[in-house]
This record gives structure tokens, C-alpha cells and sequence, in this order.
């Protein structure tokens, strides 16, 4: 789907036959800003009864969307126009600043209706959080109140080619009164339907800036090639970059968010940690649904009804009992959160950490256990494709890829048994 | 009903040994005031508590001495209601207390259950002037032991255990088993059927005549229980000493989710037990293994791993119990069905999950410390044989049904102390 | 009876695609000689099938081509008996053909699973003449399919299919769905009752005039199957072409077990493949986790004791597959009621373990290989829903309830297919 | 229960009250050689027939003897004189030389019985595998010939301060015509019961020796210490050598066996798993015997007995496919074993370690899965002490910590996944 930017450029109408932009429009522009102002959360209470009223709408034509592959353009600027991109901006900036069990609530939420939806602004919230914590003032200011006006933020930070998830070979460097920055990113989230690109580069010291990138940016171009099998309508992409250039004004050092302890890492995590968490809630529900309405009796059961099979029945409340778990666990440390950047040293990072990537351990094992079980409890019917009821295990097991649960432990058990504090990045 | 094991079964017969009643503590009880001071004063017991706790399980020696500090600190009048003078503390903080003794020893832990159980007997059911007398009694440092299982019988309301009239008072006649914490208790809270066949709790002093109570509790775990089999023969019994228990089974009462939630806050008690034995032991004694190349064996990969896994299951089961303790508080201030159903049915799933966790932590705890964890010396397999034991109260195994059945069907939980 | 999921319901309509019958291949198939043999030719066709089996499930390409060389290899006379010209391999050896076969293309492996059960009902309960006929016929290539399943009916054994006396012949009339493999067989074996109320099965032609195969199968595994809905209407069939049914169910006979057991192997097969892939792939691509301080993604310690776990996961399974062919071996010598309930019982285990071990490696798979893994070229989800779908058939839930009732309780496992 | 020497040795009557020896002399002298040969096995039909006969009438008072902590003694000698010590001599010394599918089967009938009995032999069938490997065609002569008669060997390897289980302390020296050995072992099973004492020992060119002490020899003493909670009747206990003479022919170049690829570290570990397997089965029978004969139905499941339940059913059901798993891994071992002896080299050994790392994987769950079940399944009534069936879990966690399945798990995914051979030692 790559095009040259003439061809695109030349283009003057930039939607598709049904209304919706195209993807060559997408890949070249992004979507258009918002032509009124976003709604403002004013605080926890209203974010979660908004992120009620958004899942109804947003479930609708969830497994339409998974099946075609068609982004949520519409749905994303009703979530975005809504004012929940807006809800971790701090009162000093004019936002609700919620706290973090709020926002595991909201993501939850939304993922449940549609886990693509809830994943997409991931980024922009742990970008928020690194712009409070290494934006300069009035950076602070502009893009607060930009958010807080409806902006999108997506991201380009993952590369394919770089030996580990934790290293960029993006350049960024000096040029007159701004940056320009060069490199090819990977399984970027959300960059195809953001209005600016939050892209991490390295500069010449070897540290981590992260540039904001308009959508229309001419060195930029983002491809439409997420071809995963889960998590199909993330507006994920490629992102190339062919001295970009950025003025210095959008540019924020944000390694400074992780030279000194901060909640960063999980504040990342935790909203992936609630997508896991709507993505179990949505697979068991689906299930009770199934059971209830389709599900025949098994013949050595004897009895009437699908749902009357003590087997079936036992293994439902197996199902719940962890989700509540995994609830219980993603609150608790969306507390520990707060406390971290209520007052954020080595320990109540680590804390916070620790805590996340408990939660992280359970959401994940809950959405792979609920999507899977969902055919086991619900019989072969469940399988044929005008249900499209795999798309939960597709997401499922996509999206608890990000970062692997078998480091989760090990982080765990080295701070409980040997005090050791986990690493501090993005992914734990 | 709390001790309503339908499992159980009388234990063969064996040398008889009647154990006699405790002196009361003559000074009365300090008086908690609010949820803050509850725990703290939990965590300073617990740490006594936990000093002989060992020894006490080998020797199978009762816990006299503890269990007396443990009513005269106040912790047994937790739950009583602020109107009577009580802290009337969240049902998150009663049961977190319980688990921080049941830490240091599980039996300790467990010995109030039917205590607490009693006193929300008479909250729901007693009459004014009762609630103002036990609950007096028991600000003031009095036990309640409990006297509930039977066997033989086909489920747990069919008691042969017999109250009836005798001029202005009554008579009770019954053989209970497995009756926790009776051997001390000041009162021990007998189930009976009276001549209308009803249910009731029949408050006995523990040195009325007539009251025998046999130390022959001889399970491998939670050994020092001080549990036994009661022997009731024609005790008298005041009418003011009577609550009808029907009533709390034939409408909407927490009842059943206050009996589980201590029952779920001591395996929650002894899982953490396990993993800091756990941990200590790695960090002091454990070598590394041969082909971990490691100089120490807290620097196994394989075992920080499953450490790690160890915390977070610990961890969810203790969200779980504080998260069920809210449903509770919920279903007490308001009793309705749904209320009802939503907190036993919550407290049900942290049963289910302390289950799983306290036997996984008290199996894994030899896996990870070695053969030497297994030397008598240290006696860690009592975490184990009181996991294994407290857990089989009640089977788990029916706890996912009823979860499973109230989320996939609807059906509100059977009304019994096992739910 | 192999296709008696009575969990399955009828699929919504759709477009009807009819499909045509498939040609017969003219030269007479090869004819396996032994064990060995059969493995050897097993493993070769394996190596050839397994090369567009990605792309077959995407396309949704049925495996025409792939059919006839697999039915023509000699692989579908490998249970015929010696005396009629088979090779009578042990159960455990078909077994392990069917596993070779499925760990290359799932779909594949099952489609002779009916065709196996067809010749052991023929065994059981045909007349010398019939077992002569059919025999023979699978020998020089002929596939069986099958019409089973009926949707609206309340058991297995509750046919709406009728067979129905016209003369010197009788007619067939009836309607079934999921007949795995009923698109390119060239019998389609159909059940249903006679006048008598008797389970029959008929053997009716694929292009007997009044036989209607739509391929219609939509699941999201096991999608080419060659799987449809059976139309019969008013279809002439012989009276040579009848074997009564009932009579398998009435008597001990290892019908069940060698029903289930080719089931067994697909999951054996599928678990397999999944792992081999997720070594193949973290070989290749995985990166080396950040925190892992490793150079390369198979040095971390995890993913090697996932590994390490997967492969005795998969060892068991292929060990009680084995296990259990030997007992149905045993049953097929000696259909007395204790072999043959353990023979059931055997292959439950051996199913029961495969659905976990299927499922667990298909999902592992995607942990431990990376989201790189999940990206549509690769198309690796096809394993998860190649198992997903299959192990659906009977639920193991009730797999472990048989087994426990078998050895708890004495009970002989239900007769029908799915045990 | 240390004594010296001279108190015991003034002690002329060696048999306590009840006729079996007293601790304090088999302390010093071990128990007294048989007066009359063992009977020879035959084949390995007649190998299994001997172990049924044996396991019954060692079952009788296997509970008994670890609640009282009494040393098998008697038993041990019908089980040594049975030829059962004998089965893995070679043929060309007499033996028969049964497969090692035999050996794990009879281990598992008589650990069924008591585990502590089946645990006892394992070291003397290791032991006379590393004489195969490793000693002189005169030594094998003699010992295999012993043991045929009837010979016992305990065993003296493992060190308590030693770093890893797979160094020693203990030295020999060579003195005059024979060597000298000085040291301290713990945790010897079966040392107390043994007629001879096999002792591992690191020479002046820190290769092992593994030197054959005799029981009453004046420089070794083996106190009856073991105090774990599980497997109480092994007759374990420390082993003292104090400059212990042993001649030149008792001491075999145990490294041997190491230096090239053999199957003692397989032929070792899969007797343990014999072990695990029968402790298992030991305890899923016990659970069906409980569950039938006393256990009480649960008020909700509605039935008439315990044995009705379900859950209990299948429950059931999961263990019995469980135990047959680990049956079929550890006879699928034993082939293994039985064809890295006939051909050893790099690839048939690695394969045997393997596969009986594999089974050790799943009759270690197994027995833990089982010893924990009997009593959620059989209720409270099973934990009554008159009972003792803690006994089964107490000996499955005590024998399953011998060497930790963790790192099977490890050897086992290096070898399938990065074609890394195991290491060759006595715990793979």
C-alpha cells in the first residue's frame, strides 16, 4: 500500500466512497483535527459513565470492523471528541487528572466493547505521562491544551530491526532551529488515525528524544501493513521517516523521565493490562450469552438444558472468580500508580511496577483462559465464522504479546525474594 | 452455619479425655475503636503469636495463654455494631485481621470464626435486650465456641440435637463433633431443634452442668484448635439464652457469607505464611543448584520466577478477601437477596482462590527451600497440614458451582454457613 | 458413532453451494503391507501434504488433489483385516498415521476418521458378502464418508433419517449435517432407522441420484474438511448395501473407542505441528527479550523451560495415544464388556490429555514466538483454530467424567461415538 | 544418638526387644549379612510377579512404620533376599539383566506398598551400574556375585556444605595397599540398613572414587538422624568416615562413568521416578478406597453418596489419565535407558537422560497432585491421625525434592529446542 506522495497528494478528495477517509489519504495525511473542541472530563465518576455510554456504540459493529478490517475513524473521534484522551491531563493544565483506577476501569471498559479501541490510545496516555514528566513548561501548556481540544496522539517507537524492544536506531538531530529525524518504525499503534506522531529517536549524546510529528508532516509516511491476525483495526502501521523535520519546540527529552524514578513504565502498562481485562470480561460474557441461548446438552449430561451442565457450570465460576481477581489485582495497582506519582522515588516506582505487572500477569492469563474456554463451554456451533467469536482469542492473544509474562515473574520474584528493584521501561 | 461440614463424620472412638473449662480473665477486655487500630493491634499479636506457634503444633499443646491475650485485646468485639459499643469495623478488616493472626498461626486464626459468627447470629436474630447482653459480654472479653455439627444425619438442618420445654426453662440434650474452639470458650453456642421443630442457637455456658466437652480433635492440621466433641445432657436453659436460627435461613441474611469470609481470611493467612517461610528460607539455607551455575540458590532464575508467580497468586487472593469484605459490609447494612447473593457469591471466589493459593504456596515451599526444608526441626510441613485441613471445611469443588451457577444461570447460592 | 457431537447445532443458512461428486481415480490403490510400511508411507505423504497446508486453510482450497493421493497411497486399508487382503496394522500404528498425517494438515488427518469407523462397523456387523464387498472396494481406493449428525433431535441415538421398504429396495430420506469428509467420498454411509425403528447404516452412493452434499462447513478450523450438510431424498438403495447399527451398541463392541481414537490423533498431530512451529520460529526470528540480557531469543531461560514443558506435554499425549491403541487392540481381539470399557476408557485419557495439550501448545505457541508470529503471512492462528474447532467434537469435560465414574465408581463408559 | 565406639561394641546382644536389631548397633555394625543366599531372578516377568508378592505384605504395616519411624528392617531383608537387588546384574555374571521398563515397573509396585522400601534399592542398582561402567573385570566378579547372595549396598554421595550436590569433600587417599577415606556425608540413604557402604570421595587429582566400605569397618560410623518429615523409614542417616582403610579392590574409578557418555545419570533418576509413580498410585487408590467406603455426599450436590458427586468423578478422572500419562512416559524412559546401555554414545545417552527427565517431570506432579487431592476429595475425615494418610503427601513432597524439576524442565527445553546435549550426572 505504499504510494508515492505525488500520486496521494494529488488527490483532492480525501474520503472514500462511504464517507470514511481512505487509507491512501490515511497513510499520507492522517485524519483531520476535529473541527470543535473536545468535551472536558471533569472527573473519575463521569470518565467511567462516559466509557459506559462510548462500549454501547462501540460494540455495535466490533466484529464487522474485525472481519473487514475497517478502522474505527468514526468511533475513534467520538472516543477522542469525548474527552477520555483528555482525562489524565493535570488540573494545574486544565484536565481531570483521574486517577490510574480509573483509567484501568475506562480501558476495560472500551476493550470489552471493541479490545482495538481500547488499545489505540495506550500511547498517547503513557505519552501524556512523559510530557508531564519531561516536557519543558510551555510544551506542557501547548500540547495539554491541544489534547484537552481533541488532539491524537499516536506513536512510533517500536523497531523491527533493533535487537531488543528497549533500543531506537532512529536518528534525530540538529538542523537550524529544529530537529530532523530519519529512521523506519514498526507496529506502531494508533499512528495511521492520529493527528501527530510522538516518534522516539536517538540523538547524538545516545539519548532517547521523542519528536512530535504532525500527520502531514512531509517527511513522514505511515503504511497500512498491520497484518496481524488479532487486533486488526489498531490503525497500526509502519512509520517512515525521511528527515522529518521538527521544530524545537516539539521535541521533549524523554529520557528524563526515565534517568530519574518515575511512574512511566507503569503507567504504560496498566492500560495494556486493562485491554487484557475487557478483553476476558468480553469472552465470558460472550460465553454466558452462548450457553444460555445455543448451547445444546451434552448427551451424558441428562439434562434439559446446555446451561444446566454441572460441568459447564463449575468452569463458568472458575472463569469469574479470576476475572474478579484480575479486577481486584488491576485496581490495586492502579492505587500503587497514584501513589507513584503522587510522590515518585525508587521505591514507589518499584512498587508501582510491581504491581502493574501483577496485574499484567493475571489480565493475560484470564484473557487466554476466557477465550479459550468460550468454545470449549459454548461447542462447535460457536466456531462457524458469522459469529466471529474467535476475533476474542485473535485479540487476546495478539495484544498479550506486547511484552512477555514470563518476564513479569521473573521481576516479581527477584524484588520479593532478593529486594532487587525491576527495570525501569516502558514495558514493565 | 459455620461448621456445617456435611462431610465430616464422627471420629472413631477413642481414650476419652474431658477437658476442663478456663478461668475467666478477671479484668475486662480492651475495646477496639476503629479499623486503623484493629490491625495494628493484630500485627502486634501476631508477632507474639507467632513465636511458639511452631512448637504449639508439634506438641499439639492449646493455645491457653494466646487465646486469652488474643479475646482480652479487644479483636473478638470487632464486628460488634457501634450502637452497642462495639468498632463495628468493615468486614474487609475483620477478615484482614484474621488473616494477620492466622499468619502467625492458623489455628489462633481460625478459633473466632464461630466466635464472630455468633455474635452476627444475635445481631440479626437476638432481641434487643439479648444483643445488649452478649454483646456487653463480649466487649467485656467473653468467647463464644460453637457446637453445630452432628453426625449421621443426611444434611445440616436435619440436627437430632433436641431443646425442650421443662416448666419456665429448657432442657437441652445433643452430641456435637467437631466443635472449634469449644474447649475454651466461656459460652458454647449449641444448635438444636426446639418442639416446634425450629432452629436454634442455645447459648450454654461452657461449665453449665451437664456440658461435657472431650479434647479429641486429632486431625493432622490446625491441631491446636482447641476443637472437640460437645456432650450436652439435660442443660438447663434460660429462654433469654435462646435465638431462633430458622429465620436467618429462610430470608436474605449474610450469614453464610460472615461464617466463609474467616474461614477464606485464614487460608488467606497461611498462603502468606508459606511464601515468607518461603522466601526466608532461599534467602538463608537453599543451595544452588548444580546446573544453575549460580553462587547462591536465591539466584536461580527458575526460583525467582516461581516466587514471582507465588506473590501474585498470594496477591489475588488477598484482593479477593478485601474486595469480598466489601460485599459483605453491603449485604449487612442491607440484607436484600441480591446483596445477599452478591456477597456470599463473592466471598465464594475468594474462598476458591484461597484454596487454591494456600495449597499451592504450602506444596511449592519444599520445591523451592529443598530436602532440608523438610527436616523435623523446622516443622514447615504444619503450613501444609493446616492448609490441606482448613480447606477441606467446606469443598471447594462446589464453591465454582455455585459461582458458575449465579453468573451463568442466575441461581442465587444455596442459604448455608458453606456459602 | 463418529460424528454424534450433540452439542452441535444447525448452521444458519447461507448460499447453497452444491457440490459435485469427485471422480474415481482409475488405478487401484497400493496396498500397505505392515506397520512399518504404513508409517513410512504416512511420513512421506506428511512431508508433501504439509507443504500447501497453510495456504489451503487460508483459500479455503479443498484438498482434492491431496485426497486422492492419500487414499490411493494404501493409508485407508490399513485396518482392513488380514484375511481380506488388509495390513490390520495395531490401532496404535493407525493411530500414529493419523497423527503424522494431522501434524502436516489437520484437516487432512480427520477426513478418513468416519472412513476408519465405516470399516469397523462393516467389521462388526456386516454379513461375509459385505465384508468381502467393502473391503475390497477400500482396497482398490474407495473412500467412505459419513451423515451422521442431525440438528433438533434430543440424543444421539434420536434419528429423523428414515429408511423405508419400496419393494424389493428401500429408500432413503433424512437430512445431516457436519459430514466431515462427505464432499469427495465415494460413499456417503448414512444412518438411520428402518421400519423397525432399528439404526441402520446405508451405504449409498456420492452420486446415487437423490444425494445432495452442500458445502457448507463454516467453522474457523478444520475448514477443509470437505465437510457439509447431506441432503436423501428418496434415495434407492440396496438391501446388500444395509448394515444394521443397532446391533453395535446393543453388545459390547470397541466401536466407541476406535471412533474416538482416530479423534485423538488429529489432536496429537495439531500439538505437535504447533510446537514444531514455535521451534522452528524462535530458532528463526524471536528476538532476545530486553530484560533477558541474552544475544539471541532461544537462549532465554523461559522460553527453554516453556519448551522443556511443551515437549513432555506433547510426549504424554503421544504416549497415551499409543497407550490406548494397545487396548483397543485388545477389545477388537476380545469385545468382551471389560475390554471394551477399557478401551474406552484408555482413549478418553489419551483424548482428554490431547485437547489440553493441543490447546495449550497452540496458544504457547504465539508467547513464545512473538507478536511477529501472529502476523498474517505466517498464518500460525490456524493451529489454534484447527484445535479449538476440532477438540469441540465431544466435550473433554465429560471425557473426565467417564474416566472417573469408570475407575471411582466401576461404571462402564456410555456406547456411543463419542466415548 | 551419636555413641562411641566402645559402648556399643561392649554390647554383645545386637538385637533389641523385639528381636530387631537395635539403632544403636545397626549405628555401628549395620545389619548382619543373610545367612542363606538370595534367590536368583530370572527374567522380568518373574521380576514383577516377585514385587506384587512383596508389595503385599509390605503394605501391611507401611503406615505404622512411619508413624512410628521403625526401620523396615525384616521387610528389607525379604526384599533383598527375593533376588529383586539382584535383577539388573548382567547376564554375563549370573544376572538377568532385566529392561529398565522392568526396573521402573517394579520400583513402582513396591513404592505403591511404602515408598521408603522403594526408595531404599535406589542407589544400589546405581551403584551396580557404575560397576558395570567402571570397575575391574575381577571386581565385577566379586560384586555382582555378592550381591547376587544377597549383598545390600547403602550408599555415602551427598555432602550438606558442600556447594552444589554435585561436589565432594570427602577424600581418599592412597595408604599402603588400600586407601584411606576421611569425610562426612549426609542424608545416606539406606546407609543404615546396608551391608556395605558405597562412598563417594575426591582423590589427589579431585577425580571420584567410589570406595566400598564395610558396615562394621572401624573408620565408619552412620548415625540415624534423618528427620524429615516425609520418607522417615529410608534409614537414611550421616555417614562419619574417619581415615576409614578400605583395600585397593573395593575401590572403583567411579569418574569413569562420567568421562564417557554412559546411562548411570538416567538409570539413577529413573528409579526415583519409580518411586513418585508408585507413591502416586498409592495415593489415587487410597482416595477411591476412601471416597467409597466413608466419604459423605455434600449437601449441594444432591446426591446419595459421597461417591456420586460429580466433581468427585471427575476429578477422579483427571489424576487416572494423569497417573496413565506417567506410566506411559516412564516405560517409554526405561526403552530409552534399555538403548543407551546397549549402545552408548553422545546421542542415545542425551536421548535417555531426556526421556527420563520427562517422566521425573510428570510422576513428580502426579504424586504432588494426588497427595494433595485424597484429602478435598475423601474430606475431613481423611486427616484424622488414626488414619495417617498425610503420610502420602509427607513422602511425595520429601522424595520429589531429591533433584528440582525445574531444571528438568530446563535440560529438557535446551535439548528440543537448541539441540544442547544435558549434563551428565547422577541428577539427569
Amino acid at each position: 500500500m505504499v504510494m508515492s506522495r505525488e500520486d496521494s497528494a494529488s488527490q483532492t478528495d480525501h474520503s472514500g466512497a462511504n464517507g470514511a477517509p481512505r487509507t491512501e489519504d490515511l497513510e499520507d495525511f492522517g485524519p483531520p483535527r476535529p473541527t470543535t473542541p473536545a468535551h472536558i472530563i471533569q472527573d473519575d465518576r463521569e470518565a467511567i459513565d462516559i466509557a459506559h455510554r462510548l462500549a454501547k456504540d462501540f460494540a455495535q459493529e466490533a466484529a464487522l470492523r474485525d472481519r473487514e478490517r475497517r478502522l474505527p475513524v468514526a468511533e475513534l473521534d467520538a472516543f477522542s471528541q469525548s474527552g477520555l484522551w483528555g482525562m489524565t491531563v493535570p488540573k494545574t493544565y486544565g484536565g481531570a487528572a483521574v486517577s490510574y483506577v480509573t483509567v484501568g476501569e475506562v480501558i476495560k471498559i472500551i476493550s470489552a466493547a471493541d479490545p482495538s479501541l481500547g488499545q489505540i490510545p495506550q500511547n498517547h496516555l503513557a505519552v501524556l505521562d512523559l510530557m508531564r514528566l519531561s516536557a519543558s513548561e510551555e510544551q506542557k501548556r501547548f500540547f495539554f491544551g491541544e489534547v484537552l481540544k481533541g488532539l491524537r496522539l499516536g506513536n512510533a517507537f517500536s523497531e523491527r530491526g533493533s535487537k531488543t524492544a528497549g533500543h531506537f536506531e532512529t536518528q534525530i538531530r540538529r538542523q537550524g532551529d529544529g530537529y530532523v529525524i530519519t529512521g523506519q518504525k514498526f507496529y506502531s499503534s494508533g499512528a495511521l488515525l492520529a493527528h501527530m506522531v510522538p516518534v522516539a529517536a536517538t540523538d547524538e549524546h545516545q539519548k532517547t528524544q521523542i519528536a512530535f510529528v504532525e500527520r502531514d508532516n512531509r517527511g513522514l509516511r505511515i503504511i497500512d501493513d498491520w497484518s496481524s491476525f488479532g487486533q486488526r483495526t489498531t490503525a497500526s502501521g509502519t512509520v517512515l521517516l525521511e528527515n522529518a523535520f521538527v521544530p524545537a519546540s516539539h521535541v521533549i527529552p524523554a529520557h528524563l523521565a526515565y534517568d530519574t524514578p518515575t511512574a512511566n513504565g507503569p503507567v504504560a502498562q496498566i492500560i495494556h493490562a486493562g485491554v487484557d481485562l475487557g478483553l476476558a470480561q468480553a469472552a465470558i460474557d460472550e460465553t454466558i450469552h452462548f450457553v444460555r441461548s445455543y448451547t445444546r446438552p451434552w448427551i451424558d449430561s441428562g439434562q434439559e438444558h446446555g446451561y444446566e451442565d454441572l460441568y459447564s457450570i463449575a468452569q463458568i465460576g472458575d472463569l469469574k472468580m479470576r476475572l474478579h481477581a484480575a479486577e481486584a489485582l488491576l485496581a490495586r495497582s492502579g492505587h500503587a500508580v497514584d501513589a507513584a506519582i503522587a510522590n515518585p522515588h525508587e521505591d514507589s516506582v518499584a512498587a508501582a511496577s510491581i504491581a502493574v505487572a501483577e496485574a499484567k500477569v493475571v489480565t493475560t492469563e484470564i484473557a487466554i483462559q476466557a477465550t479459550n474456554k468460550l468454545f470449549e463451554l459454548a461447542g462447535t456451533r460457536s466456531t462457524l465464522e458469522e459469529y466471529n467469536l474467535d476475533r476474542h482469542w485473535r485479540n487476546a492473544r495478539t495484544h498479550t504479546l506486547h511484552d512477555p509474562v514470563r518476564w513479569k515473574f521473573q521481576a516479581i520474584g527477584n524484588y520479593y525474594l532478593n529486594n532487587i528493584k525491576p527495570p525501569r521501561h516502558a514495558w514493565l | 452455619m459455620s461448621q456445617a461440614s456435611s462431610q465430616a463424620t464422627a471420629p472413631p472412638d477413642q481414650a476419652l479425655r474431658v477437658a476442663a473449662p478456663m478461668p475467666r480473665v478477671e479484668a475486662p477486655a480492651h475495646i477496639i475503636r476503629d479499623g486503623p487500630e484493629a490491625l495494628a493491634v493484630a500485627r502486634r499479636l501476631a508477632e507474639r503469636f507467632q513465636q511458639g506457634s511452631a512448637e504449639r503444633d508439634r506438641e499439639r499443646r492449646l493455645p491457653r495463654k494466646e487465646l486469652d491475650e488474643f479475646s482480652q485485646s479487644g479483636l473478638w468485639g470487632l464486628t460488634i455494631p457501634k450502637a452497642y459499643g462495639g468498632a463495628e469495623v468493615s468486614f474487609s478488616t475483620a477478615a484482614e485481621v484474621t488473616a494477620i493472626i492466622s499468619a502467625a498461626d492458623s489455628s489462633l486464626g481460625q478459633i473466632p470464626q464461630n466466635h464472630y459468627y455468633m455474635v452476627e447470629a444475635v445481631r440479626t436474630d437476638g432481641t434487643e435486650e439479648q444483643k445488649r447482653f452478649f454483646f456487653s459480654r463480649v466487649l467485656e472479653g467473653d468467647r463464644f465456641g460453637n457446637a453445630f455439627v452432628e453426625v449421621g444425619t443426611k444434611t445440616v438442618f436435619d440436627f437430632q440435637a433436641r431443646l425442650t420445654a421443662s416448666g419456665d426453662t429448657f432442657l437441652l440434650n445433643g452430641k456435637k463433633f467437631y466443635s472449634t474452639g469449644a474447649l475454651f470458650a466461656h459460652w458454647v453456642p449449641a444448635v438444636a431443634k426446639d418442639n416446634q421443630g425450629r432452629i436454634a442457637i442455645v447459648f450454654v455456658t461452657r461449665d453449665a452442668p451437664g456440658v461435657t466437652i472431650i479434647d479429641d480433635w486429632s486431625g493432622f492440621g490446625q491441631r491446636t484448635t482447641a476443637s472437640g466433641t460437645a456432650l450436652f445432657e439435660n442443660v438447663a436453659v434460660e429462654p433469654f439464652h435462646i435465638i431462633d436460627h430458622q429465620a436467618a435461613f429462610e430470608r436474605p441474611t449474610p450469614m453464610g457469607a460472615v461464617a466463609q469470609i474467616f474461614h477464606t481470611a485464614v487460608d488467606v493467612g497461611i498462603a502468606r505464611a508459606a511464601l515468607a517461610e518461603t522466601i526466608a528460607f532461599v534467602r538463608q539455607y537453599t543451595r544452588p543448584w548444580i546446573d544453575s551455575g549460580q553462587e547462591h540458590g536465591y539466584e536461580d532464575p527458575y526460583t525467582i520466577h516461581q516466587i514471582g508467580e507465588l506473590e501474585v497468586r498470594v496477591h489475588a487472593s488477598d484482593a479477593l478477601l478485601e474486595r469480598a469484605g466489601r460485599f459483605v459490609d453491603a449485604a449487612v447494612a442491607s440484607p436484600t437477596q441480591e446483596n445477599v447473593s452478591q456477597a456470599s457469591i463473592a466471598v465464594a471466589e475468594a474462598k476458591a482462590m484461597a484454596t487454591e493459593v494456600s495449597v499451592l504456596t504450602t506444596n511449592t515451599l519444599f520445591e523451592l527451600a529443598g530436602t532440608r526444608s523438610t527436616l523435623e526441626e523446622y516443622n514447615l510441613d504444619r503450613h501444609w497440614r493446616n492448609a490441606r485441613t482448613h480447606t477441606l471445611h467446606d469443598p471447594v469443588r462446589w464453591k465454582y458451582h455455585a459461582i458458575g451457577n449465579y453468573w451463568l444461570n442466575g441461581v442465587p447460592p444455596p442459604r448455608h454457613g458453606a456459602s
